[in-house]
């Protein structure tokens, strides 16, 4: 499992969020901490303002499609400690997902938020400014959904090595 | 070694002995056909002829003798009718005209290509160079593109409105050519009130470029003609007061007179008046829409100002009579500020009009390297520097002008003596009222230094923010 | 005695300016309303120069062709729904008869009326060459405390309209 | 001056001269006074991410190329970072100066871009852009003795560099860093002292360190806040920790702050290039990998600190030959975030010197 | 024939016709139009009549007499009067201009037939 140098072990971060905001955290490893979505405000308010968490910057925010799932992950950046965090926030719903926005603690989700409901279709609660960008408006589908074409038994990705024979991995 | 070192290397290039030879045999004639020259002019052998094209007055006089001869012989009827030496009259007016008709197209053409070839030069790189030799045919294939472009007019545009102001930009940027003092003998209009002439002239053309913006039906044209405005008729005012120093100074508001006074008195009105000259010049560039004034046509900005709706021959002509009225600029400020056709008595070896082309010339370089140079200012510190610094320094120069004038009235020293004075005290007050009206309106040059980087050794955040700015 | 370019620029002059004053009449839309009123503003220009006024002929192209005529294209550009309309009011008919009426008195009076004039030759012994300077002593001689007076008015002016237009801070 | 109440809507773009490619920005105006700006964005949108999606780990470099046109070498980097991250690779030492290398020279070009557009947007008329470009096209001459490519490079590869540079390409190098601090003294000659350039971006578009960082500003833009945070020495990827240099911080946060950090990072970037090229070791510029990678499952963010800022890569692998989830974290499009903050309420020349100081790259933005 | 010259010759009633015309269509206007602006129009068209009347009478009138030693000034009394009158004409038109504008943004309209109330 890799993991980015500098970045916090998810086991001890999600030892203090629990304690400090009980029941957000669901899930903890190496990596990552996995959070509630409906409480996301709570966590990242907590992380930004926790002196020893001082996770300043939202440096990056993004999503994936896990097919019957989603995840929102957020890598939270500590300037001043020079550490990262990864946290997670796992949307069951995967027909109307939805997640609190974390526009309130971080202006800097405001484009990246805007990024993920225009490509995945992911609703954000609280954000002010909840439109397409890339795509226009009224465009019917979230592009980076895995079932994007809804081309029955079509398996987005590469299936296996283009220039491999024989083998098919999946 | 690949192609993609060429520009890396430096390349010394041996110049070629056909090169050398040419460029001395050329040198030769050239010095030759000097001494000729000299030697005709010293000897007198031109004097009062109409071939001494050291003044084409004479030849004109010629011309007028003769025809007032021709005149003579027309029946009386006529010249009761029409006026005496009519046939004079109506041929200078033509001849005049045509001459200046052609003197613009000319310089029209000749500009495109001066200008571009001056800012691929300022800019490091070569400018048109393919049509013709040194891309001279460059402003013609211009012109031919232009021509057979379709004129687009907008949607919702006021056709007739649309269609008039490249035609009345174009006027003045004509007719202020009336009053250039080119020679001692060489003034189309020698008006006695050149100086209003030019203001009056060049105040139409606002009307002109506002009505392009307004009837574009464009945002970018409706702004560009709004800023124009603001800027041109807040600029002419320091304009005004510039010359009204000048006709202050030399008690006449006709071109030649004031260019003769500098003749007579040895000196350029610009060194007077530095001031002036600098406050004239400015001005000029806000009235031309030149950078660093070029507001009106910001292209970073607005796109194109005014004129971003014109097409074809009519985008043309807004772009020639630009280049044309920069030439203007020079030529008046030569004619104001910098003796016009006079230098020093070398006047009377080389032609007075070469004199004043050249320093007309050079005002225009001054612009276009200007141009090539500097940012572009904003409309509120353009208007703000014309209303708070401009106008009452001007203001107070004009006071000081006008009592040094009184007080020369009075005092019978030399020439020389006087004038010193002069241009000592406006220098002088210059320096003093600048930087005094500067502090006065709270310029403070040690809060306006610049401020490098500071460099950092340790990563941090905000925290690390707070302890370098504290520190 | 005048030449027979000076009566032919007469008529011609006098021909566009009240060609142009009518086009002011009759022209409906304001701003090419605004165009004919230059237009008539530069005839009358034109007059003057036949007059031998070439002072006031230059400052009339400047106030009355380079300031007015923005100042009226702005206030026009300024009220957009009443901008393109130059509509007669109910007062129409009645205002053309009293215009026509004025312009008949005028033109009788002038035809009729034996004026004081100068004759021939003293109207060409009469200089008007160089206006400039005597117009210039005049205004700060005889009539400087109208001079004096003019200038407050025009400061007056230009504090009045800057304080009409400026916009309520509150 | 007002009229009336209806809004005085502006369309900067798609087609505009200070945009600097397809954007759009849409500015309610009050007479010069912006009253709301609004970004349309979209219109070079090539769905970059869902297309990595099918392609293997080395076929998605390219891409990277498209996505930051002005800074391929460092699009490259990151990504290819990423992906070792994933798979687990190791860099030679060589490789990994020579990215250093190209990475540097690559910030200079895009820096002399993005400071020449610039001062292009504050009117200077293309000149400063031309003395930049000077100094650009003989870095894209070098890319080109190196790897074939000016603008596209694709030089990085997955466990190094694609090729070691001819042996031409060591004078011309060394020549060309003698010379660069000449010329960025010569910009500063030209246009640091200059008064309107001064009196434009002073205190224009002014951004408080604080407002910066919780915008997830990075890059040149957060340090010229006041924020000393350079990904080269918070987390020194590729070599960087062997090298001496500085990181230049600004005072005030303006567009005159950006622009001298950016020139100044154009002279720390020399003094790198500088270092690398005399340590350069030997040894093989590359590891092989296989043909066919398959890392294992699950996923890596790798950063790079490229002209723009924080350029990362986030790839979640699923154990198949191409990226399940292929993410990137684009500087341009994040630095826009506080557009709207910055010019509302200034005048419009004011936002533009604002947008040209973000220094945007339209690529980026859409991907 | 100098005789025909002589009766082509202008004289004051010439110019004092074209001021009068121009004096009648400047009154129409003024007292026509429904636009402040327009009204503002026909005033500045009617003081221009005035200027040529004036200019005419300094040019052709024997009333002010002729320029003297003492009085050089003389007939360009009609100038200096035109000069004042443009004078007061920039001042006149900048804050009439001005009230319109005020009157558009309290009122929204320039019309003249509905602006009907001294005060508002």
């Amino acid at each position: 499992m890799p993991r980015g140098p500098r970045q916090l072990d998810g086991h001890e971060v999600a030892r203090l969020l629990s304690a400090a905001v009980p029941g957000a955290v669901t899930v903890a490893t190496d990596e990552w901490v996995e959070i509630q979505p409906g409480r996301v405000v709570d966590v990242m308010r907590w992380l930004h303002d926790d002196a020893e968490m001082d996770a300043a910057q939202l440096s990056n925010l993004c999503g994936v499609d896990r097919y019957d799932h989603f995840e929102i992950v957020y890598h939270l950046q500590s300037l001043d400690q020079n550490h990262q965090i990864v946290v997670k926030a796992r949307l069951t719903d995967h027909e109307a997902a939805s997640v609190q926005s974390c526009f309130p603690v971080y202006t800097g989700a405001l484009l990246q938020e805007r990024e993920v409901y225009d490509l995945m279709g992911i609703h954000f609660d609280g954000h002010p400014d909840l439109r397409r960008m890339f795509l226009w408006e009224g465009y019917p589908a979230f592009p980076l959904r895995k079932d994007f074409l809804q081309i029955v038994d079509h398996h987005p990705g590469l299936p296996h090595f283009p220039f491999e024979t024989g083998k098919q991995e999946r | 070694m690949s192609a993609a070192l060429d520009p890396i290397r430096v390349r010394v290039r041996v110049t070629s002995p056909r090169l050398a030879v040419t460029l001395g045999i050329v040198l030769v004639l050239f010095g030759a056909a000097s001494i000729g020259i000299a030697y005709v002019v010293v000897s007198g052998m031109l004097d009062g002829h109409w071939y001494d094209f050291r003044d084409l007055g004479l030849g004109m006089a010629h011309l007028r003798e003769w025809l007032n001869e021709v005149n003579a012989g027309q029946p009386a009827a006529l010249s009761a009718f029409l006026g005496d030496q009519w046939i004079s009259y109506i041929t200078g007016a033509l001849l005049g005209a045509t001459g200046i008709l052609t003197f613009f197209g000319l310089l029209l053409l000749i500009l495109v290509w001066v200008e571009r070839r001056l800012i691929g030069r300022i800019q490091v790189r070569k400018g048109p160079n393919r049509v013709g030799p040194f891309g001279l045919l460059q402003p013609v294939a211009d012109a031919l593109k232009l021509i057979q472009k379709e004129v687009l007019i907008p949607i919702g545009a006021d056709r007739f409105m649309f269609y008039l102001p490249p035609v009345l930009v174009f006027i003045p940027g004509l007719l202020v050519w009336a009053v250039v003092p080119w020679a001692p003998n060489m003034n189309y209009l020698d008006t006695n009130v050149g100086v209003i002439y030019l203001i009056a002239i060049s105040s139409t053309a606002t009307l002109a470029i506002f009505m392009a913006g307004w009837a574009s039906n464009n945002h970018y044209a409706l702004l560009g003609a709004m800023r124009t405005v603001a800027m041109m008729i807040s600029y002419e005012i320091p304009l005004s007061l510039a010359l009204l120093m000048v006709v202050l100074m030399t008690g006449s508001m006709q071109l030649s007179t004031i260019v003769q006074w500098q003749v007579d008195h040895h000196v350029w009105l610009g060194m007077l008046m530095p001031l002036a000259l600098f406050t004239f010049f400015f001005s000029s560039t806000a009235e031309l829409n030149r950078t660093p004034n070029d507001i009106a046509e910001a292209e970073s900005e607005i796109v194109a100002g005014f004129h971003t709706e014109y097409s074809g021959m009519k985008f043309g002509l807004f772009y020639a009579v630009e280049l044309g009225n920069a030439v203007a600029v020079g030529a008046f400020v030569a004619a104001f500020f910098l003796g016009g056709w006079s230098l020093f008595g070398l006047e009377t070896w080389i032609p007075p009009y070469l004199i004043f082309a050249a320093k007309a010339f050079g005002g225009y370089f001054v612009l276009v390297w200007l141009r090539g140079t500097l940012p572009r200012f904003r409309l509120d510190q353009l208007m703000s520097f014309a209303w708070k610094y401009l106008i009452p320094i001007s203001l107070l120069q004009v006071l000081l002008v006008a009592i040094e004038v009184t007080a020369m009235r009075y005092m019978h020293f030399p020439d020389f003596v006087e004038l010193s004075l002069v241009g000592a005290a406006n220098l002088a007050f210059t320096i003093f009222i600048v930087r005094a009206w500067a502090t006065f309106l709270g310029y403070r040059p040690e809060r306006e230094q610049v401020l490098k980087p500071t460099m950092a050794k340790q990563m941090g955040g905000l925290r690390a923010a707070e302890e370098m700015r504290t520190r | 005695m005048d030449s027979i370019g000076v009566i032919i620029g007469f008529y011609a002059l006098a021909g566009l300016t009240v060609g142009a004053a009518l086009l002011v009449f009759l022209v409906r839309n304001l701003l090419h309303a605004v165009l004919a009123l230059v237009l008539a503003f530069l005839g009358m220009s034109g007059l003057f120069i036949t007059l031998s006024a070439d002072f006031i002929a230059m400052a009339q192209i400047l106030i009355y062709a380079g300031a007015i005529p923005v100042l009226l294209v702005f206030a026009v550009m300024l009220t957009p729904h009443a901008s393109r309309d130059n509509a007669n009011s109910l007062f129409a008919p009645g205002g053309l008869l009293i215009g026509l009426g004025f312009a008949a008195l005028f033109v009788f009076v002038a035809m009729a009326t034996v004026w004081p004039v100068l004759d021939v030759e003293t109207l060409h012994v009469q200089s008007f060459a160089g206006t400039v300077r005597t117009i210039g002593a005049a205004l700060l001689g005889d009539y400087l405390l109208a001079f004096e007076l003019a200038s407050v008015l025009l400061l007056a002016a230009f504090v009045g309209a800057v304080a009409l237009v400026r916009e309520d801070e509150a | 001056m007002t009229t009336a109440n209806e809004p005085y809507v502006l369309n900067i773009g798609p087609q505009h001269p200070s945009t600097h490619g397809v954007f759009r920005l849409r500015v309610v105006m009050d007479g010069e006074r912006i009253q709301d700006i609004d970004m349309v964005i979209g219109y070079l949108h090539r769905s970059m991410e869902k297309l990595a999606e099918e392609r293997t780990y080395t076929q998605n470099i390219p891409f990277t190329d498209r996505t930051d046109y002005l800074a391929a070498m460092s699009n490259n980097l990151g990504y290819c970072l990423a992906a070792e991250r994933l798979a687990g690779v190791e860099v030679p030492e060589r490789a990994s100066y020579l990215r250093v290398i190209f990475a540097e020279l690559q910030r200079i070009a895009s820096h002399s871009m993005g400071n020449g557009t610039f001062i292009n947007d504050a009117g200077a008329w293309s000149t400063p852009l031309m003395y930049m470009f000077r100094e650009r096209e003989k870095i894209l001459d070098l890319f080109e003795m190196t790897c074939g490519a000016r603008l596209t490079t694709n030089y990085m590869r997955i466990g190094g560099v694609a090729f070691d540079p001819p042996n031409e390409f060591y004078p011309a190098v060394n020549a060309l860093i003698d010379e660069l601090p000449d010329r960025i003294d010569e910009y500063t000659e030209l246009l640091v002292d200059n008064e309107i350039l001064l009196a434009r971006t002073r205190n224009v578009g002014v951004l408080s360190a604080a407002d910066a960082i919780n915008g997830s500003i990075t890059g040149p833009m957060l340090r010229a806040s006041g924020v000393p945070w350079d990904l080269r020495k918070a987390e020194p990827y590729c070599s960087y920790d062997r090298f001496d240099f500085d990181i230049p911080v600004g005072h005030v946060g303006d567009c005159y702050d950006r622009f001298m950090v950016r020139l100044e990072e154009m002279r720390q970037s020399v003094r790198i290039i500088r270092q690398a090229l005399e340590d350069l070791p030997s040894g093989p510029h590359k590891t092989e990998i296989p043909l066919a990678l398959r890392p294992e499952p699950g996923e890596a963010y790798a950063r790079v600190e490229g002209p723009r800022g924080e350029l990362g890569f986030y790839v979640v692998s699923d154990g198949g030959p191409a990226p399940y989830r292929f993410h990137i974290r684009a500087p341009s499009l994040i630095n826009l975030s506080l557009l709207r903050q910055m010019a509302v309420g200034a005048s419009l020349p004011d936002a533009i010197v604002t947008l040209g100081s973000t220094d945007i790259v339209v690529g980026e933005i859409d991907r | 024939m100098p005789s025909s010259a002589q009766d082509l010759a202008l004289t004051l009633p010439h110019y004092l016709v074209v001021s009068g015309m121009i004096f009648g269509i400047g009154i129409a206007v003024a007292l026509s139009k429904r636009n402040a602006i327009a009204v503002l129009m026909g005033i500045e068209l009617m003081l221009n009549a005035v200027n040529l009347a004036f200019l005419a009478f300094s040019r052709f009138g024997s009333s002010f007499g002729i320029a003297s030693e003492g009085n050089p000034a003389a007939p360009l009394a009609g100038h200096v009067f035109v000069v004042f009158i443009l004078t007061v004409a920039a001042a006149e038109a900048a804050v009439a201009l001005a009230m319109a504008v005020l009157v558009y943004r309290r009122r929204e309209t320039v019309d003249l037939d509905r602006i009907n109330l001294m005060r508002w």
